[in-house]
């Protein structure tokens, strides 16, 4: 069925009763030529793109809870490809791409806003990182511009100009940067690779994986049983670890708890999408009218959703500080997803030392921006066996060789990027 | 956990006084280790769902190190010590 | 030529004007204490503790393992030093400049501390004479109960500006005045 | 509009009337009253406009879960938007205004979208807006982001106080009502310290609005004497107008005071709201229960209400609401209402159970229609009647008013917040919460119990057990007799067939049934699909009312027990919080602590202009009289430093001081140079790497006797460098003897430098400052004229003959003044970090700007500092891996622009000529830029691919950022005094 304003109109002249399911309730078939773990956005892209850009349709997506019930069910929405370094800026913009056609690819409004990202700076040194990061935007013929403190004034008034531990000098803004609906975007990836005939089977755990003789992963354990594949894919993000040492893999990862918030819903004031230089504060509002907004990690290893109150109130006196106007607006919800922290705070898409193993993880909490990417990466790596041109950088043995991807530059402890 | 920690040296305190630097297990491998232990010391994690062994260092008190020992799920805490007197401990034990 | 340096206090700034008469809610500043660090080498922490202890007029402040603050109001920092550095397996550093002494009282002195360091003022808890590094006031300090309703307050000179604002922020409920004494 | 208010009845005070406006009409309400009694006092029935079909909704509640009366409270920068009527407290001059309408409330054109409800089904606009492509954002999304939200926020700072505080117990209690009550009491009385919390302003909950006797008194009276001996007694702490919003791990809950939100000029001396961190060793969840509504056709209609909210209005605060009230009830409850309504002489027009049978008592005169139910309303903006069914007959039933029941639902939000989720239980028809152990229990109707008396027994018990488990004797209490209670026993019914019109589940997000049943058919039928898809139980009151009949909804579409289908994940915030609260003092200005210099007061007085650097305020530059530019006075700095005497204050540099006879070996470990032989009185220039072979920090170490250093970091990295010692010395190092402490806030430290520096600091100094006496690197205690004791560092940022000149905080500001002085009729100047920057720029000293976590020693031409022979130190191992070591890495350089004006920016990339802009083009960056005074052009540092066999060689310098392009020549990164001459003489 095909999504547009024209059946909804027909739809609503039959009382809304004849709109078909979204997606299947497969039961699961004995054997895949792929299976991909994980029915979060990445495994769910992933699949998506294995269907449509490289013709594998055999192919089922595990989720041991519901379809999308990750960090895509729970993050802060924010897409954008303002980065440095050479192993990151052109995958990002790569994903930034796709983001700008999705829609339209997959026929379903993930309500892709490209509001812009201002990314505040507040001192001579953080404007010197940027203005560097910005020029390798453009290197990569991405559009960025810095904005002076009356240029970030003009465009967001409201935020504290005047009463400022650390005054507002200006900001790295990239226009086509935003937000899209974190839930649509797996409901599309979803639907799509299901009207391709990927099989997107939900309550179903892997509990192990089964490998033969010579080490080849032939299948998977799962609550519903033993499922065969020529070709396993890892999409677990904060369970990485979990899943790849079923597969007997130590990895760089580390898994922590990030914390995300959303406040009452108020009319729209914030526009664009703000992130503070001061601290560690990211905001935006959403179409319904709630701020959407979080900060750092809770910094200790956790595989629990749900964070601290220090970290809460810490988050808020950053909000505050920021948007004076904050304070007597109230926050609704706090959550928290399980990040899969990386040693360098960028991710892996590569093979593994098993053969038919593809790992994809390390996202930290930037993964919902890179979702389209991802998923065309790891879906490339699988269908031809060798990495994106985009994700080439993005390989498992670059720790050991020495080539991190260290856009923070705060070396090997997870909880720092 | 997440909330407070009982320092050794200090009592209940709240998370606030303490910076967590990360994985407690891993020994720092003898120089002349090979390249592979060196390299898992430094970036491979073991990162199990369950209980597991943090550094906790408590800045803004007695500022030691503390190895704290919780389950990564419910959040509970099993036991606290001064670093130093958990890695005396593991050597004597051959633990680690 | 010899120089006479004028010594200044960091609080200076923040305690001006004419001597104000303390209210039942009261924080003062010490002018001039003397506050040695005092470190205890391997195996010796017992031994220094026990030395530390039999000081006179010298109050003992517990930082963590092996680290003290030794406080007085009598004794010169050089001579202090002469006494600590004596103490075998320690040393000993002079912070009588690098730190801030506060005393903070009244009959509802738990009520404003409560809104400054997370831990349990109950006197079951923190009894006259305990004493810890703590946040106080979100900065890295020393607090010590020296009495059923008051304390003493150590922290970093730098940060000792935002400490006593929070403070005097902290105890405008209960008219809290401040003063040198 | 004639009054509600009944002319006797409820414990509002009646001899203190308050006035308030709504919409800007003054009205007047009595002390002891909510906004929403006062509103419905006034008959005001309509109080606000719903999310998305803008639909007239009048106030269902009288409590926290309020989804309808939301409106903006205050004026000015105290607006607070989305404020809950129920819960607001009644002051004198309090100014309110209904949200989400326009042009009025009673008018309001956003209502068309009722009208387009078939189109606007459950995500619906997930299958459109897709075309054309750009009228997403040129035209939907801008149409939809109007029609966004509820309250507007204000754009100007707070001007009220917030406060944050910390609070410990044995027991903690959440709510004051019959249950917490008792449970109180029987901890306090066991000596037990106690916090009894309580959302209302009011303690007793039911108990004030129960026409019953506990004891032989009224239950109001009950409670009065329960909370009169919790005053008296000194270990319980009762909190009022305190809402427990979360539960954290380790019994820490999170609660925030209305302080001062119930007057209308709040007093500076206190906060408007405080935060409180709860540290309880038990806690005993009151909270009570919500009453369920009833799904049928419009019953979202204003005038339509729960039961147990009218019996508030009405018992609590003396309020009908309405003259014809109509009563649909699936259980006692309604029954209870009825007869309270009629004792106080408000007519009862009919009272619908869908029941065949109950044991309920009847009131004399009332008319009960059994197995009957509501399946439509009538009226616009106001109730005017319903269609009650039985049968399959219809009878038109006239009311103003309609008190519905749909049975209870335990409120066990808190104990659902660290992931277990509530369990079914079909014999309660309601959701209880998880089994936690004996730590934190609820207690009473929060534990799924009904009559009264049970509650009361059930929080004294369970509070007497707790406090035994802590260790306190605790006493049995004696049970007070309750007389004259309804029996509240219900029998589900989830949704009335045969509704005609609209029956919502969610009232403030408009969620339908046939929404519902719309996830269902299109596969989202997991409950949390079902959530995101229809958006139920996402408003802010997070689904509290609606919640659980979507649940028993969906199962019965589904053909499961709501068991199967499950709750959605419990989150904090139980209620939405502040932002204010929760960010207490930490805003604006005060949002960090500030750290000031010691020569602060000397930087000031010398016309310093601060800069934020970290948490420090320093002096930037020093402008003078007629200089119009920053530039001017670093230009003038700068070169006073270079030829004459410059006096910088260094004082944020980290300083510890290391002791201990393994302090040698430590720092051996810690850097990656050699310090084993470094004498006594002698400083030296350390690098310290991260295990993984890249550059952390540097900074000097001096010796100071035999087993006493002082370290020194940078002012960016103080803390940090610290803890990573303290790393190595607790983990890595344990055996070396070594001890050290932080003596930042000890010393004021200055940095004398220039070719007059020695003659001016020997006027000051006693000991003999001569080359051979006190050599490059030189690092000792001296003596100051007039005996002071100092320290004293021959070392040099700038490049010039330099000293660092340490002396107690204190007399900081003096010395700094005499050497100004000693130093005048040699022309000294202050100098900022800005001029300092530039002079380390021309000499190529590294800061963090090529330390930036990236780089190798080799990178920044440090290799040689990489003391290789060493057995171990910390990063040695790592640091010959291949991408380390590779021969592209980026290797600092010099760059000098072609063109003399030329200016180079910090941030620019670096390009071959004529080559195309591509990152694999890119050849690196510039990290430090200044205009050099000395050499009198611009200078840059870079990093630059294999940088150093590229020296002569022009190179572009490419920030397209800032519109500029510029030739530059690589050179090596030292533009004066490359061979050291000025640091020896």
């Amino acid at each position: 069925m095909r999504y547009s304003a024209l059946e909804i109109v027909r739809q609503a002249f039959s009382g809304n009763r004849n709109w078909k399911p979204a997606w299947r309730e497969p039961q699961p078939k004995p054997h895949y030529d792929v299976i991909i773990v994980g029915g979060g956005g990445h495994g769910l892209a992933t699949a998506y793109y294995l269907a449509k850009e490289f013709g594998i349709t055999n192919v089922a997506v595990l989720e041991k809870g519901y379809l999308g019930s990750g960090n895509i069910g729970r993050n802060t929405t924010i897409i954008r490809s303002n980065y440095m370094l050479e192993g990151n800026e052109p995958f990002y913009e790569f994903s930034m791409k796709l983001w700008e056609g999705l829609e339209q690819d997959f026929n379903y409004n993930a309500m892709v806003s490209q509001r812009g990202i201002v990314n505040l700076f507040h001192s001579d040194g953080q404007r010197d990182a940027y203005a560097r990061r910005g020029n390798a935007m453009k290197m990569h013929g991405v559009e960025a511009a810095l904005l002076d403190r009356e240029g970030v004034r003009k465009m967001m008034p409201y935020l504290n100009f005047d009463h400022a531990r650390f005054p507002i000098l200006g900001g790295l803004y990239q226009k086509r940067a935003g937000t899209a609906r974190h839930d649509a975007v797996a409901w599309g990836y979803g639907r799509g690779a299901d009207m391709r005939g990927v099989d997107i089977i939900q309550q179903c755990e892997v509990n192990g994986i089964r490998r033969d003789e010579s080490g080849l992963v032939t299948g998977v354990e799962t609550s519903k049983g033993f499922i065969g594949c020529n070709r396993l894919a890892l999409a677990t993000a904060g369970h990485t670890s979990v899943t790849g040492k079923m597969a007997g893999l130590d990895l760089p990862i580390e898994t922590h708890v990030l914390q995300a918030f959303v406040s009452e819903g108020l009319k729209p004031v914030i526009h664009n999408v703000i992130t503070y230089g001061a601290g560690h504060f990211y905001i935006s509002q959403s179409d319904k009218g709630g701020l959407v907004f979080g900060a750092d990690i809770d910094y200790y290893s956790s595989y629990a959703q749900r964070g601290n109150l220090a970290t809460v109130e810490h988050t808020i006196e950053e909000g505050v500080s920021l948007i004076p106007g904050l304070s007597r607006a109230r926050v609704l919800r706090a959550w928290g997803g399980v990040m899969d922290m990386s040693m360098d705070g960028s991710p892996i898409i590569d093979k593994t030392p098993i053969a038919n193993l593809y790992l994809n993880c390390g996202w930290c909490y930037g993964g919902f921006k890179a979702t389209p990417a991802s998923g065309f990466c790891f879906a490339h790596l699988i269908a031809k066996d060798e990495p994106h041109y985009t994700a080439r950088l993005l390989r498992l043995d670059r720790f050991e060789r020495g080539l991190a991807i260290d856009e923070g530059g705060k070396g090997p402890q997870p909880n720092l990027h | 956990m997440a909330s407070l920690i009982t320092c050794p040296h200090c009592g209940v305190r709240p998370k606030e006084e303490f910076s967590i630097r990360g994985d407690a297990v891993p020994v720092r491998p003898a120089p002349n280790a090979s390249d592979e232990t060196w390299n898992r010391y430094v970036f491979v994690r073991d990162n199990p769902k369950g209980v597991i062994r943090e550094y906790w260092h408590h800045v803004s008190g007695c500022r030691r190190y503390l190895v704290v020992e919780r389950d990564n799920v419910s959040h509970a805490v099993l036991s606290v010590t001064d670093a130093t007197v958990a890695g005396r401990a593991g050597q004597k034990e051959g633990v680690r | 030529m010899t120089i006479s340096f004028a010594h200044r206090h960091v609080l200076e700034d923040h305690i001006i004007g004419f001597e104000m008469k303390p209210n039942a809610h009261h924080l003062s500043v010490s002018r001039r204490p003397t506050i040695v660090t005092v470190l205890a080498h391997a195996e010796a922490e017992e031994d220094v503790q026990l030395a530390l202890d039999l000081l006179e007029d010298v109050s003992i402040r517990s930082c963590g393992p092996c680290e003290w603050l030794a406080v007085s109001q009598s004794s010169s920092p050089e001579a202090l030093l002469r006494l600590l550095r004596a103490i075998p397996g320690s040393s000993a550093f002079d912070q009588s400049d690098g730190r801030v002494l506060m005393q903070i009282s009244g009959p509802d002195v738990r009520r404003i501390l409560a809104k400054c360091v997370g831990i349990d003022l109950h006197a079951d808890v923190f009894a006259v004479g305990a004493s810890g590094n703590m946040l106080i006031a979100h900065v890295a300090g020393n607090l010590a109960r020296s009495g059923p309703d008051s304390f003493e307050i150590i922290v970093p000179r730098s940060y000792a500006g935002t400490v006593f604002e929070e403070l005097k922020e902290m105890g405008r409920e209960f008219a809290l005045t401040a003063a040198f004494g | 509009m004639s009054s509600f208010r009944l002319s006797s009845g409820g414990i509002v005070n009646r001899g203190n009337a308050i006035s308030y406006t709504f919409d800007g009409k003054a009205m007047r309400g009595f002390e002891g009253d909510t906004l929403a009694s006062a509103l419905l006092a006034n008959g005001e029935m309509l109080v606000g406009r719903s999310f998305k079909y803008h639909r007239p909704r009048g106030i269902v509640t009288a409590g926290a879960a309020e989804p309808n009366a939301l409106v903006t409270i205050g004026e000015g920068a105290r607006r607070e938007p989305n404020t809950r009527a129920t819960v607001a407290e009644l002051y004198d001059g309090l100014t309110a205004a209904s949200q989400n309408r326009w042009p009025s409330l009673r008018y309001d054109i956003g209502s068309v979208n009722g009208l387009l409800s078939p189109f606007l089904s459950a995500g619906f606009y997930y299958k459109t807006f897709m075309w054309p492509k750009a009228f997403w954002e040129k035209l939907y999304e801008p149409l939809i982001r109007r029609a966004a939200g509820l309250g507007r926020i204000v754009t100007e700072a707070d001007p009220d106080r917030y406060e944050k505080a910390w609070a410990h117990c044995d027991l903690l209690v959440v709510g004051a009502g019959p249950t917490g009550l008792m449970a109180a009491l029987a901890a306090g009385r066991a000596g037990a310290r106690v916090i009894l919390a309580h959302e209302d302003f009011r303690f007793g909950g039911s108990l004030l609005c129960e026409k019953l006797n506990i004891g032989g008194v009224p239950a109001d009276e009950f409670a009065r004497a329960i909370v009169d001996e919790l005053v008296s007694l000194p270990n319980v702490t009762l909190m009022a107008r305190t809402t427990v919003f979360g539960w954290y791990d380790d019994m820490v809950f999170g609660a925030v005071e209305k302080v001062q939100k119930h007057v209308a000029r709040p007093s500076a001396d206190l906060p408007v709201e405080r935060l409180w961190r709860i540290v309880a060793k038990r806690a005993i969840l009151a909270s009570g229960a919500e009453e369920r509504p009833l799904v049928f056709g419009g019953n979202d209609r204003p005038g339509v209400m729960m039961a147990e909210g009218a019996r508030i209005y009405l018992n609590r605060y003396g309020v009908a609401i309405g003259r014809k009230v109509a009563v649909f009830t699936n259980g006692g409850s309604g029954y209870g209402l009825a007869r309270d309504l009629m004792a106080a002489g408000v007519e009862v027009t009919a009272l619908i159970d869908p029941r065949r049978d109950s044991g309920d008592a009847v009131p004399e005169g009332l008319r009960v229609l059994r197995g009957a139910g509501v399946i439509a309303t009538t009226g616009h903006l106001s109730l005017k009647g319903m269609i009650a069914e039985r049968s399959g007959y219809e009878e038109a039933i006239d009311c103003d008013a309609l008190a519905m029941s749909g049975g209870w639902s335990p409120i066990v939000h808190l104990l659902c917040q660290r992931g277990a989720k509530p369990v079914w239980s079909d014999e309660k028809q309601a959701f209880l919460a998880p089994d936690f152990g004996s730590a934190f229990v609820a207690a009473g109707s929060a534990a799924g119990l009904a009559a009264l008396s049970e509650c009361l027994k059930d929080g004294a018990d369970k509070a007497i057990a707790l406090c035994r488990d802590l260790g306190f004797a605790a006493y049995e209490m004696d049970m007070p007799e309750v007389e004259g209670a309804y029996d509240p026993a219900f029998a589900s019914l989830w949704y009335m067939p045969g509704s005609r019109g609209k029956a919502f589940v969610d009232f403030q997000n408009d969620v339908t049934v046939a929404d519902l049943a719309l996830s269902q058919r299109e596969a989202f039928g997991h409950v949390e699909h079902t959530k995101r898809y229809t958006t139920a139980g996402m408003a802010t009151d997070q689904g509290k009312l609606g919640n659980v009949n979507a649940i028993g909804i969906i199962a019965g579409m589904r053909g499961m027990s709501p068991a199967d289908i499950g709750t959605t994940t419990f989150r904090p915030f139980y209620t939405p919080v502040s932002f204010g609260a929760l960010a207490g003092t930490a805003r604006g200005e005060h949002s960090r602590p500030v750290r000031r210099s010691p020569l602060h007061g000397w930087a000031a007085k010398n016309g310093a202009v601060f800069v934020e650097s970290g948490l420090w305020h320093r002096s930037s530059w020093f402008p003078r009289e007629g200089e119009k530019t920053w530039r001017e006075a670093v230009d003038r700095e700068v070169k006073t430093v270079r030829s004459s005497a410059g006096l910088c204050d260094v004082s944020t540099l980290g300083k510890i001081e290391i002791f201990g006879a393994g302090a040698g070996e430590f720092l051996n470990r810690v850097y990656s140079n050699n310090f084993l032989k470094l004498p006594v009185g002698k400083a030296r220039y350390g690098l310290m790497l991260r295990e993984d072979g890249i550059v952390y920090d540097d900074g000097t170490t001096s010796r100071l006797s035999e087993n006493h250093y002082v370290l020194t970091t940078t002012t960016a990295y103080a803390a940090e460098v610290m803890a990573h010692l303290e790393f190595a010395a607790q983990t890595l190092f344990p055996h070396l003897d070594v001890r050290f402490a932080s003596s930042s806030d000890q010393w004021a430290q200055m940095s004398l430098a220039g070719p007059k520096a020695r003659i001016i600091l020997q006027r000051l100094v006693e000991d003999d400052l001569s080359n051979a006496a006190f050599p490059f690197l030189a690092a000792r205690e001296v003596t100051l004229k007039g005996g002071l004791a100092a320290r004293l560092f021959r070392i040099s940022f700038s490049g010039e003959l330099a000293y660092e000149l340490a002396v107690p905080a204190g007399y900081g500001e003096a010395v700094a003044d005499a050497i100004m002085e000693a130093g005048q009729g040699d022309g000294i100047c202050a100098y900022g970090v800005e001029a300092l920057n530039v002079l380390r720029i021309e000499k190529g000293h590294v800061t963090h700007n090529e330390l930036e976590g990236r780089t190798t020693a080799d990178d920044v031409g440090l290799g040689r500092m990489m003391a290789m022979q060493k057995p171990d130190f910390i990063g040695k191992r790592l640091s010959t891996r291949f991408g380390l070591t590779a021969a592209d890495r980026l290797q600092m350089v010099g760059l000098k622009p072609v063109e003399a004006d030329g200016e180079i920016k910090a941030g620019a990339h670096l390009l071959k000529e004529n080559a195309k802009p591509s990152m694999i083009n890119d050849q690196g960056f510039v990290s430090s830029a200044c205009y050099s005074p000395t050499l009198g052009s611009h200078i840059a540092l870079a990093m630059l691919k294999s940088g150093r066999e590229r020296f002569g060689e022009k190179i572009v310098v490419w920030d397209a950022l800032r519109g500029q392009e510029l030739l530059a020549e690589v050179c090596a990164p030292v533009f004066v005094d490359p061979d050291n001459l000025k640091l020896h003489v």
